[in-house]
């Protein structure tokens, strides 16, 4: 497995990111919401306030280290559960067929007529803004391309020898997908997450400006940035640092999923959007 | 407190005044904005309750009464005089006879007759409704048990008598976009939605739905050489940046500022010197509902009142774009109470309160919060802090705006972040504390004092105006000493105007709400709007 | 005496990283095509063959590139050659048939047209008259209905068809050279043969020389006069066809020959009578030092 | 050919009936109701009689089943109701929109294509090109970004600092108003366009049927136009197919930036406000012209590969 260089830059950033999340209640030279005080608001970057203040007089820097914890966590836990629906129904799909296949890709089908903001959209609109609704909305959105490739690897997988070999060997159905299968798809799936980080990442943002996204104080990029468009011209830093992070998170995990991608299957990105 | 109103509205004068001096000029094209909203939902107004709406109604349509901005309060607009029965209860109008519609008819009392009963249709189940209640037998009209309203009566073409069901004020429901008078001569009703005809200053041209729509001159309006303005185009622009860029690049004539923009511009040259600025009469305020059980005890309502710094968030986060509030009413009502001070920023005095009350240590509450900028989230991050230092923790529960008001109406909550209308008038204003108002109607805070009940009743019935005004002065002071509510600001709302636009005026209700028919351009405007 | 149609010598290829080449693919192959005669070119996969033919054709790749030695065509140094030279030989007189005729024909577009292109690229035809004699070139490698199947697409046919419309293809122009890699292994036995045969009478009635490859001896001995073998980028052993499989004298041909199924092996048990290689030739790093190149016999004069 | 067509666009029924019920389902459960979101500037009392007036009016306190019977029987005949908010027939204000959304969808993929295709093309024939570099650097970069910060960006570079665009709004129709929300939407599909052409192109490049060209003497420039084109414009369509049919629901934010009066404004609009029916109306007709997008590419493509039809 050959890595090139956009994968190294893209756990770079990656790294990055995931450390800023990790080490922030150490490193953040203050609280993200609690240490505010209004006589201290949009000050510029100094060496107190490296990004220097927002409108609430909250250190910019230590808001977006904590918005890092954020971003991760609507990444990671929106394409678990993405993956997790699409793997199941795509793998039970493949492997069952019949009346089954038919219904998951039907449904399948209906979940990419959808636009994926409509939807999140529409979801958010039922629970309400907040992270919780987010990580729902997002996980319900993006399983359709994941369901996709599980079914095609698991179609393939299912006629190789050693699947065969375990069916005469009368292994259940289950043991078969999770042990013989699901091991040898990985791979994609896990490009697809990483992709789906990136554009999570994004939907949040938009759906932020669409007044619907993880709403203040969490220190969320997407939020920030909404906040911050008002104050372009008077405090750039408040919405140039957020609108930094996300564009570089973003596109850390669009790197490596790309990376990641060429070194898996160098076919495979003509094969997904 | 006072003393800066008057400065305000001197201020505003002076803009009139220069106009008048400068001396009008007819023609040319105003682009106006529209900030509530992407779209118009309809152009058939009466069944409109949205604000945005109203941007369209001062153009094309006119009510029985109208607002005056200068005198702060409601005047005749259709009839040139009113006489009073002796129980104040029966209005004669005499309606204005040079009136016509855009459809050539002239004005008759039948056609407010059609009107009113187009809005208490209980087929049409119009907002406007409400408003029409108030006249005697209305009621009945919109619960669909009589065929006629009983207190509209046509004496001739041009005299109407109304009989009100009190010794109310109708200018105030009487002027509201939702009872406009449309022309009753029009055989398909449906036509108001898109093709618009009233009495206003400007006929409907144009429509395009989501982005404008376009009024020009009407030449038969009864107003003598008005409106100078030739055309008006009223584009829908709801993101504050980019009505910021268009405002800059001189695409839009007038834009309303949010806090940020009302910063920028005040420190720029050219952007500061055309700025209108007015006390409307909302009420900001976070309110407690007396369920929740630490919120019950009035030393904890006053303790947060006090916990929290208003004049610093006023400052450094609303950018002074409000007024700090002092009580419920707001400073431009009659009966506002400029000796009463606000609640002064003490938070060893809140601690001493929450002590005394039983909570030294604190609580924790829930506010229901919008993502508005200005009474919504943002204002509970700015206050989370402050409350915390006396102990208190504030949790924003983040709603969407549409749900804000279910929420507050199904007494679903511990507290909410709203704004809330509190004039122009104050008897109506102070309905939302009298503990015959339903929770759901606006008495949020379900707030019962005996004592507020009697000032209020005493004040309902009073018919010198002085007299009313201070009982509802003290009833105000009463509301404030409760602290159902934390007081925190009245808006001020400004207007940005580039520097050819003359003739706007300070509209307490609302000031994005202009007389068009007033405006006009001056030579200066770019040639495009000449 | 006749000149070498093709002539090869000392042909050096390789890998090249940045500007010095590393990791040589041909260590000095050298042989010779006489016009109208079928030479083999037979090894295992990754002897070189293929490089050669490629090299030959003027279409290495990237990486790859001569380092060194001529290819003579009708006296011409095709590594010397403009580039626009080169094209207006390649396909017109030098024509190459590929291993897979799958993958080697454009799927989106018609059999008829592919041809044609032959004939509009080389004669200055226009399309129509291409198209038409897209027709006559594919009745001459009987296929069977040309006017019908002129308009099909490659997925409407068999491996077998396709390889015939390659054929037709390549011959369309009447090339001197005719280069065939590997054209039958990726068909049916019996299709194999009458492929085959199609090569060998069309060839021999036009006079083309065949510059065939092959991993097959079997294949190889049923078309070529002459035969090379070719090892690790080295041609160890050259000679007559009946001599080479006569007498084998290098090490490496004879273990070839020892894993050739002899007539008769397809029967049940015929795989085991196949010899693994591996099992002849004792030290293959040494293979490559002896050489035997028999030189052409009787009539051959401009052999080096 | 006939019955192809025929069989791709009846596909489409059960998709559409699928959405609608889905749809039905998630804005029954919804909180919030478009009487009561009137309320919600505070700039009038709260009013409860007409609160239920409206409800009563709109049929909202009717049991869901009975509800739901009369959506799916307005639906058989094609009617989408009638919208809260403007009492009009919901697709009347779809109407209305539909020209907007579609003059933004297409200006955006028309720039998209312009400048994706022709890059990715070039980025494939020279490999690791500067050219290719930068353009693949600039793709992944233009996937990256937030669309509504881009367009703010763009709005103070081109309509504020340089003042060459108008920033907002659809104005009377004119291109110029088009530009910065047409050019803001283009981005993606661009990207995506861009890397899918290269990545395409390069996958033709590598076949064997491309060395057959070669080998029978053409020159690079005719076995692009003759074979590698074709080819590559397979891949292409597909993705230009699934770009544009999800482009009018991407353009939500940038309409809302940009006050374009499109369906997508429409619906975050309805949504905020409640007004069921034009929800459900706009999600399906945005769902729809997906659904007859992908169907018109999938016929496009069964006449460029032959391939298709057989299957």
């Amino acid at each position: 497995m050959r890595l090139g260089f956009n994968f190294w830059l893209g756990a770079g950033l990656t790294t990055l990111v995931i450390l800023a999340g990790i080490l922030a209640p150490w490193i953040a030279p203050f609280d993200p919401v609690l240490d505010a005080d209004l006589m201290n608001s949009e000050l510029p970057p100094d060496s107190t306030f490296w990004f220097g203040t927002d409108g609430q007089g909250r250190d910019v820097y230590t808001r977006i280290l904590y918005g890092a914890q954020i971003s991760l966590t609507v990444g990671i836990v929106s394409q678990v559960i993405n993956s997790i629906i699409g793997v199941t129904l795509g793998m039970t799909a493949g492997y069952w067929g019949g009346w089954w296949d038919d219904l998951v890709n039907g449904f399948t089908n209906v979940m990419l007529a959808i636009p994926p903001l409509i939807f999140a959209l529409a979801v958010m609109a039922v629970l309400g803004p907040g992270l919780p609704s987010l990580l729902i909305a997002l996980g319900l959105t993006n399983w359709s391309w994941t369901c996709r490739i599980a079914r095609s690897s698991t179609l393939s997988l299912k006629s190789l020898g050693y699947v065969q070999a375990a069916q005469t060997l009368g292994y259940g159905d289950l043991r078969i997908m999770f042990t013989q299968i699901l091991p040898n798809m990985m791979g994609p799936i896990l490009v697809m997450a990483t992709l789906g980080m990136g554009s999570a990442v994004l939907s949040e943002a938009a759906l932020s400006f669409l007044g619907l996204g993880i709403q203040p104080p969490f220190p969320s990029w997407g939020s920030m940035l909404t906040d911050a468009r008002q104050l372009i011209q008077l405090a750039p830093w408040v919405a140039i640092f957020p609108g930094l992070a996300i564009f570089l998170s973003v596109l850390g995990f669009n790197l490596l999923g790309d990376g990641l991608r060429d070194s898996l299957d160098p076919h495979m990105r003509t094969r997904t959007p | 407190m006072l003393k800066r109103l008057t400065l305000a509205a001197m201020l505003s004068l002076g803009v009139a005044a220069g106009a008048l001096a400068a001396g009008e000029r007819h023609g040319g094209t105003l682009v106006f904005t529209a900030p509530y909203g992407s779209s118009f939902a309809t152009l058939d107004v009466q069944s409109s309750p949205n604000t945005q709406e109203e941007f369209i109604t001062q153009a094309i349509h006119r009510a029985l009464y109208s607002w005056d901005s200068n005198q702060n309060k409601p005047v005749l607009e259709l009839a040139t005089s009113e006489e009073l029965s002796e129980d104040g209860m029966v209005h004669t109008y005499h309606l204005r006879k040079n009136a016509v519609f855009h459809n050539g008819k002239p004005l008759t009392a039948d056609d407010i007759i059609y009107s009113y009963k187009r809005i208490a249709n209980p087929e049409n189940a119009f907002p406007g409704a409400s408003f029409i209640a108030v006249i005697k037998g209305a009621e009945d009209y919109i619960a669909g048990k009589a065929e006629e309203i009983s207190g509209l009566k046509k004496i001739d073409d041009h005299t109407l008598e109304i009989t009100y069901t009190g010794t109310i004020n109708p200018g105030f429901p009487l002027m509201q976009n939702t009872t406009v008078i449309y022309p009753s001569n029009v055989e398909d009703e449906s036509t108001f939605g898109k093709n618009p005809v009233g009495l206003g200053a400007f006929v409907f041209k144009e429509h395009v739905p989501g982005s404008q729509v376009v009024v020009e001159k009407f030449d038969k309006y009864y107003e003598e050489g008005r409106p100078y303005l030739d055309r008006i185009n009223i584009v829908l622009m709801a993101e504050d940046a980019a009505r910021d860029v268009a405002f800059r690049n001189r695409e839009i004539d007038v834009s309303i500022l949010g806090p940020t923009q009302y910063q920028a511009y005040q420190g720029e040259e050219g952007l500061k010197d055309h700025l209108l600025e007015v006390a409307e009469v909302y009420t900001r305020n976070i309110g407690f509902n007396p369920a929740f059980e630490p919120l019950k005890d009035k030393r904890v309502r006053q303790a947060i009142n006090h916990a929290i710094n208003s004049p610093l968030i006023i400052e450094r986060l609303v950018k002074n774009k409000a007024y700090p509030a002092s009580g419920w009413l707001p400073i431009s009502s009659p009966a506002f109470d400029k000796d009463k001070a606000p609640y002064a920023y003490d938070p060893e005095k809140a601690k001493a309160l929450l002590a005394e009350a039983g909570y030294a240590d604190g609580f924790e509450f829930e506010v229901t919060a919008s993502p508005n900028e200005s009474w919504g989230v943002p204002i509970v991050e700015a206050i989370l802090p402050m409350l915390k230092k006396v102990g208190i923790t504030v949790k924003p529960k983040p709603v969407e705006s549409s749900t804000l008001g279910e929420a507050v109406t199904t007494n679903n909550f511990q507290a909410f972040i709203w704004s809330n209308l509190s004039g122009p008038d104050p008897l109506n204003a102070l309905r939302c504390y009298y503990s015959k108002t339903a929770q759901s109607a606006c008495n949020y805070t379900s707030y019962a004092s005996p004592e507020f009940d009697k000032l209020y009743e005493a004040a309902q019935q009073e018919r010198d105006p002085a007299k009313q005004n201070d009982l509802l002065r003290q009833a105000n002071n009463l509301v404030q000493d409760d602290a159902p509510v934390w007081f925190f600001n009245y808006n001020k709302a400004v207007m940005a105007y580039q520097p050819w636009i003359h003739g706007l005026v300070p509209n307490a209700t609302e000031l994005a709400i202009q007389p068009y028919d007033e405006i006009w351009i001056d030579e200066t405007a770019r040639s495009s709007r000449q | 005496m006749t000149a070498p149609l093709l002539d090869i010598s000392e042909l050096h290829l390789g890998v090249a990283v940045g500007r010095s080449v590393n990791r040589p693919l041909l260590k000095g192959v050298s042989f010779q095509i006489m016009p109208g005669e079928a030479y083999g070119l037979v090894g295992e996969s990754g002897s070189g063959k293929s490089v050669t033919t490629l090299a030959v054709m003027g279409l290495l790749k990237k990486p790859l590139a001569v380092s060194g030695g001529e290819i003579l065509f009708k006296g011409q140094n095709l590594l010397e050659l403009p580039k626009r030279e080169m094209r207006r030989l390649r396909g017109n007189r030098i024509a190459m048939i590929f291993q897979e005729p799958m993958t080697a024909l454009n799927p989106l577009s018609t059999i008829g047209r592919q041809i044609a292109e032959m004939f509009v690229l080389h004669q200055g035809k226009s399309w129509d008259e291409a198209q038409k004699l897209a027709v006559e070139a594919l009745a001459s490698v009987r296929v069977p209905n040309p006017d019908r199947r002129a308009r099909n697409y490659p997925h409407q046919m068999s491996g077998g068809l396709r390889q015939r419309v390659m054929i037709a293809m390549a011959l369309a122009c009447n090339p001197d050279l005719l280069i065939a890699d590997e054209p039958t292994t990726a068909l049916d036995v019996t299709v194999q043969a009458e492929v085959l045969r199609l090569i060998k009478e069309l060839c021999a009635e036009r006079g083309t020389a065949v510059l065939f490859i092959s991993h097959d001896l079997g294949v190889i001995a049923s078309i070529c006069q002459r035969v090379g073998v070719m090892y690790a980028g080295c041609l160890v052993e050259e000679n007559e066809t009946s001599a080479l499989f006569a007498t084998p004298r290098h090490e490496y041909t004879r273990g070839l020959l020892g894993a050739l199924p002899r007539f008769g092996s397809r029967s049940l048990h015929g795989r085991k009578r196949l010899v693994d290689i591996d099992s002849i030739i004792a030290d293959r790093s040494k293979l490559t030092e002896t050489r035997f190149i028999a030189s052409r016999s009787a009539e051959e004069g401009g052999q080096p | 050919m006939l019955r192809f067509t025929l069989r791709r666009v009846l596909q489409i029924i059960p998709t559409v009936v699928v959405v609608a019920l889905l749809i039905f389902v998630i804005f029954s459960v919804v909180p919030g109701t478009f009487a009561a979101s009137l309320f919600a500037d505070g700039r009038r009392a709260a009013d409860p009689q007409m609160i239920a007036r409206l409800n009563e009016e709109f049929g909202l306190n009717k049991p869901l089943m009975e509800r739901f019977v009369t959506y799916v029987t307005d639906l058989a005949q094609f009617d989408l109701g009638t919208s809260f908010r403007t009492r009009q027939p919901v697709i009347d204000l779809i109407n209305d929109r539909m020209w907007a959304s579609l003059q933004l969808a297409i200006a955006a993929m028309v720039f998209a294509l312009v400048i994706s295709v022709p890059l990715g093309f070039v980025a494939a024939l020279r490999p690791g090109s500067v050219l290719d570099t930068v353009t693949m650097i600039g793709a992944v970069s233009g996937l990256s970004m937030p669309q509504f910060w881009l367009g703010l960006l763009m709005m103070y570079l081109f309509a504020l600092q340089l003042n060459w665009l108008p920033s907002f709004g659809y104005g009377d129709g004119s291109f110029r108003n088009l530009i910065l929300p047409a050019v803001t939407l283009g981005v993606t599909p661009l990207a995506l366009l861009a890397r899918t052409t290269r990545a395409g192109v390069l996958d033709v490049l590598n076949a064997d049927f491309i060395r057959t060209a070669h080998s029978k003497g053409m020159s690079e420039a005719k076995v692009v136009r003759w074979h590698v084109a074709r080819n590559a414009l397979v891949l292409i369509v597909t993705t230009v197919g699934l770009q544009f049919g999800s482009l009018i629901g991407q353009a939500v934010v940038i309409e809302k930036l940009f006050a374009w009066p499109g369906i997508g404004s429409l619906l975050v609009d309805s949504v905020a406000s409640r007004d069921i029916p034009v929800v459900q109306g706009t999600i399906l007709v945005i769902v729809l012209w997906f659904l007859v997008i992908n169907t018109a590419v999938d016929l496009i493509y069964a006449a460029i590969d032959p391939r298709i039809k057989q299957e």
